[in-house]
């Protein structure tokens, strides 16, 4: 099989900005930015560029990492699916940066910001291999990466105390699933004598036939999955979500919002669909414990979310909220409705992180009683948070509407119990998200009293904010626009994911 | 060797069970070395002298000695908020 | 506007009003206190006792101790119990799982086999199976696995790596605190400039002969690690100092992370694209054979190496 | 000479031990060390899957290059990774840990939340 180079593209996307994180600690500060803003945009445009090859190619392809052919070294896999899902992370990792450069630069000190760009670079990195790799081992090394920095990325912030706090609760929550995650791997390679992760499946596939095995390969499902759904912040684990998200410069927090739990879901969709199999999954009951699970933080996130007087927490607890929607796709069979809410909640959450900061006059500590007229002093990203905010409601015509059409649509298929549950939580839970969502909105768009203190001028955040808000607004509008082609493309790429 | 091996790793789980329930935190560090270096003794009966190497100066090496380093900045911290509140103190006396 | 809202004020909607245009709290501070912390692993009342009358005060005291003590003895009792769940689980597990020691396991597969059959004398040229393997056949592993070494020291200088201008660098003066000085001991220097010069040669040794012999780049570089930290503590961190600053560090790992980056880069290239390599394997058991194994295990030592330093001098100074 | 299952019963208790350390001590340097013994007891369970009873270490003698000479490599050269891994992860635990301390002088992760949480209020 000859290989084209535009299929070299994955292993581009992950060798260079590994390189460029090890050249960047040489740069100085202001030649680091620009050197990480330059390969996160070549990652985007070489992303941008194999999707565009990847739609008429139709077909999924494996590329070695060396020399030795399937099971002897290390390979790479892409589809669609991976092609849609990395330009999303690559772009989303650059918007995400320069949005939030003017408020790094002000929240970091100026030691410090040499670092964090490597930290970024690696952190794009590690996500690339995440959505490319179809070796579960390297799967585990770069999720280790992108924990640490992760850990670096909310510590960063020159502010001792709270950021710290919540590193440690990040870091000692995703150690816990680390641990399960890895001794997952070591039973599965137990059990079959792979690692990649075709190969697992056909032994799978043969250790369920063979039925000797069924107890170890529940607890191998077991692990494996909640491994993942411990490291990806799902419902009962996600302690550390509100304050991480909350204290992190908005850069930061979007990012690990938007695109770092979702990529640990990336890798659980690896391990649910490519490697165990829906029948594994079924067996082991693994199914129904993301329904729950997912309906639960559905539910309780909004919930809190709703009580909560801190806007950047509030938009954290919705984000605890979002990670249900996702695993109660999953729970439903419905891996293109997680998937494709797995890009709307990317779009908007990272649109709301990085609208907050123009929001919040200068001198507040994020409560609501402070953001009154706040769109009106910052009109653009008013309508930015607007548009966010409007598409996780799910308003008809907006990209949340169309995951909840489409788990809706799931639900009736699965008929019983599960349909029940499942509709009772969607529309709850959308109820819930209209009560903090609009509140927002409308405590944005009401006028400030009058004999309130004149808030102090905004910071002035430049041209990167505005047009980076306005392509998100764009991408926001976009999904909408473009909803059935990468609803299909989707749709295409698991029908050669597994 | 196979007596060996067993004592080898009731000495590892001792040094476990002695870390979980001992307050003293240096004695838990220098147990936990302990344990590094009999595992690292169990990697070459294990026939991986890479691992036996690697575990002798990895494990028993750097991380006991970080263990050890954040212990010694832990009391130099203390000692430093003592000092500090010393001055204080004295500060306040001779303003008062 | 204002009189009407007054009137309204008491009534539910008038509430509701309030709440969603001004983010009046009042409604959620009961709330709050519920939920936002709800994850909390262990919520201990016994820390937050209301502040009582001094009558009340010993009886609380008392209460809080017996409290504390009934606290300690359930999570003593729970952790047994857990971790002889945990226990309990994984060997039941592990008792139905392929047993220990047998050649027919699933795991003895023909990845193995080719490792062992043809790793020496076709594929990498590595005596050390375990070198060729995990620096050829699965040498992306190893890429990662160094970068997250790298990962971690830039985290660590991020958190204790002390800036000018942070909010808390009064209180890093511990750093400074005659504790973490050296005491320049004779016995212990004499012994040191005996050893460290030994203890180098041996880290050379192991990284030079990690394709041949056990070991390789990450036992190696950690032994010389241990030389250069031998030194600080022997002759104080301003001898050391003289030879290895921020700025080598800098400049080791960007070249070896660098070169490690763009040599494997090239053999992932070539390799799938079925391009002729220029490397080859040599004679194995020679010291510069074996690809490029030797090369990437001088560069991952030489990472290592600064890793190792680096990390127990920002433990111990905040500085590098 | 062959050695029976000891190794994989320690490595299971091991974990147990470390595993519950992590979820219960509430001291950040205790539950550093279970994290540690942990990754450990990994180690010492995956490395007893690649032994074989009376085989050598796969170092290649004398040019002998058959399967039924020497163990599986495939579970060390994990497990090289792994230790490394443990350690990078440790590490940066350990220094959060230091931040904590100079912070809130407490290494007990309840009275730092407790602190946390009245330094927001």
């Amino acid at each position: 099989m000859t290989v084209a180079l535009w299929q070299s593209i994955p292993f581009a996307c992950i060798l260079l900005p590994l390189f460029g994180a090890a050249v960047c600690l040489a740069l100085p500060r202001r030649l680091a930015r620009l050197w990480a803003t330059f390969l996160m945009a070549a990652v985007t445009c070489m992303s941008l560029v194999f999707l565009v090859y990847m739609i008429p190619f139709g077909k999924s392809y494996n590329y070695p990492m060396g020399h030795f052919p399937a099971p002897f070294g290390n390979e790479l896999r892409a589809g669609t699916l991976e092609a849609v899902l990395g330009l999303l992370f690559a772009g989303l990792t650059l918007i995400c940066t320069l949005g939030g450069s003017r408020d790094a630069e002000h929240d970091i000190s100026e030691g410090r910001q040499g670092l964090y760009h490597v930290l970024l670079l690696l952190m794009e990195a590690a996500m690339m291999a995440q959505v490319y790799t179809n070796d579960l081992f390297t799967a585990y090394v770069f999720v280790e990466i992108m924990t640490i920095a992760g850990c670096g990325l909310i510590a960063v912030r020159s502010e001792p105390g709270r950021a710290i706090v919540s590193a440690m609760r990040y870091m000692i929550m995703n150690s816990i699933g680390s641990a399960m995650f890895l001794l997952g791997i070591i039973l599965i390679y137990d059990l079959t004598g792979h690692l990649l992760m075709e190969n697992l499946h056909d032994s799978v596939v043969q250790l369920q036939a063979g039925g000797q095995y069924s107890q170890p390969l529940t607890m191998v499902v077991a692990l494996l999955c909640s491994g993942l759904a411990v490291k990806s912040a799902l419902f009962p684990f996600h302690s550390w979500v509100p304050d991480a998200y909350s204290t992190a410069t908005p850069a930061s927090a979007s990012l690990l919002a938007s695109l770092v739990s979702k990529s640990y879901i990336i890798v659980m969709l690896k391990v649910v669909f490519r490697i165990l199999g829906t029948d594994v999954i079924n067996a082991a009951r693994m199914d129904d414990v993301f329904f729950v699970f997912g309906a639960a933080g559905m539910l309780i996130g909004s919930a809190v979310a709703i009580t909560v007087p801190d806007v950047r927490r509030l938009v954290a607890w919705s984000s605890v909220a979002q990670i249900g929607y996702i695993f109660l796709g999953l729970g439903l069979h419905a891996g293109d409705a997680a998937v494709w809410h797995i890009l709307t909640h990317a779009a908007a959450k990272s649109i709301l992180f990085l609208s907050l900061p123009s929001l919040i006059p200068a001198g507040s500590d994020g409560s609501l009683r402070d953001l009154r007229g706040a769109g009106y002093r910052a009109p653009l990203a008013g309508v930015a948070f607007t548009t966010g905010a409007l598409s996780l409601i799910g308003i008809p015509l907006m990209g949340g509407f169309i995951t909840k059409l489409t788990l809706a649509q799931a639900a009736l298929g699965a008929g019983g119990a599960h349909m029940w549950i499942s509709l009772a939580a969607l529309v709850l839970s959308t109820v819930l998200n209209v009560g903090y969502m609009l509140r927002c909105v409308l405590v944005f768009y009401s006028h400030p009293e009058e004999d309130a203190v004149p808030a102090a001028a905004p910071v002035r955040r430049g041209f990167a904010l505005a047009s980076v808000l306005v392509v998100l607004i764009a991408a926001n509008i976009a999904l909408l626009v473009f909803a059935q082609p990468i609803l299909t493309a989707i749709r295409s790429g698991f029908a050669m994911f597994d | 060797m196979q007596i060996l091996m067993i004592l080898l790793l009731a000495a590892v789980l001792i040094c476990a069970l002695c870390v979980a329930f001992t307050k003293n935190l240096l004695a838990a560090a220098v147990v936990f070395m302990t344990q590094s270096l009999a595992l690292s003794v169990v990697w070459l009966l294990l026939e991986s002298p890479d691992l036996g190497i690697t575990e002798a100066a990895v494990g028993a090496g750097v991380d006991s000695l970080l263990l050890f380093a954040t212990l010694k900045r832990i009391r130099a911290i203390d000692s430093d908020a003592r000092e500090n509140r010393k001055r204080e103190e004295e500060q306040d006396g001779t303003r008062s | 506007m204002a009189r009407v809202r007054d009137d309204m004020g008491d009534t539910r909607w008038g509430r509701l009003q309030r709440w969603l245009r001004e983010g009046d709290d009042s409604l959620d501070r009961a709330m709050i206190a519920v939920w936002d912390e709800s994850a909390e692993p262990e919520p201990e009342p016994v820390f937050t006792v209301p502040p009582a009358r001094p009558e009340q005060k010993k009886k609380n005291q008392k209460h809080t101790a017996k409290l504390e003590k009934l606290l300690r003895v359930f999570s003593v009792i729970a952790a047994v119990l857990l971790c002889v769940g945990i226990i309990g689980i994984l060997l039941h597990t592990t008792a139905l799982l392929p047993s220990f020691g047998r050649e027919d396991n699933p795991v003895h597969n023909e990845v193995p086999r080719r490792y062992i059959e043809k790793g020496m004398n076709e594929d990498t040229g590595a005596v050390n199976i375990v070198a060729g393997m995990i620096l050829d056949y699965r040498a992306f592993d190893t890429l990662g696995e160094s970068n997250v070494l790298f990962v971690a020291v830039c985290t660590v200088m991020i958190l204790l790596r002390l800036q000018a201008g942070d909010p808390d660098e009064r209180l890093g003066s511990d750093t400074r605190d005659r504790l973490i000085e050296p005491h320049s001991d004779p016995i212990l220097q004499v012994i040191a400039r005996v050893l460290i010069p030994l203890i180098l040669i041996f880290g050379a040794y192991v990284i030079l002969n990690g394709h041949i012999s056990p070991g390789g780049g990450f036992s190696g570089g950690a032994i010389m690690g241990a030389a250069l930290i031998l030194h600080m503590l022997a002759f104080g961190e301003k001898q050391t100092a003289r030879f290895f600053s921020y700025r080598t560090y800098r400049a080791v790992s960007v070249c070896a992370l660098g070169f490690y980056a763009l040599a494997k880069a090239y053999s992932f290239f070539t390799g799938a694209n079925h391009l002729p390599s220029i490397i080859t394997i040599g004679t194995p058991g020679r010291i510069f054979s074996a690809g490029l194994i030797p090369y990437l295990n001088i560069a991952v030592g030489l990472v290592v190496c600064c890793t190792m330093y680096a990390l127990f001098s920002l433990f111990r100074k905040g500085e590098l | 000479m062959g050695l029976t299952n000891y190794a994989e019963l320690a490595a299971i208790i091991l974990f147990g031990i470390g595993f519950t350390i992590l979820l219960i001590d509430r001291n950040l340097i205790k539950k550093n060390i279970g994290f540690a013994m942990t990754d450990s007891g990994m180690y010492l369970y995956l490395a007893a899957k690649g032994y074989i009873s009376g085989r050598k270490a796969p170092i290649v003698v004398n040019g002998v290059t058959e399967m039924s000479a020497y163990i599986n490599p495939i579970p060390a050269g994990l497990v090289l990774t792994g230790i490394v891994v443990s350690v990078a992860t440790s590490a940066v635990m350990l220094a959060l840990t230091v931040r904590l301390y100079r912070k809130y002088h407490t290494l007990n992760i309840d009275e730092i939340a407790d602190k946390a949480r009245k330094e927001r209020e």
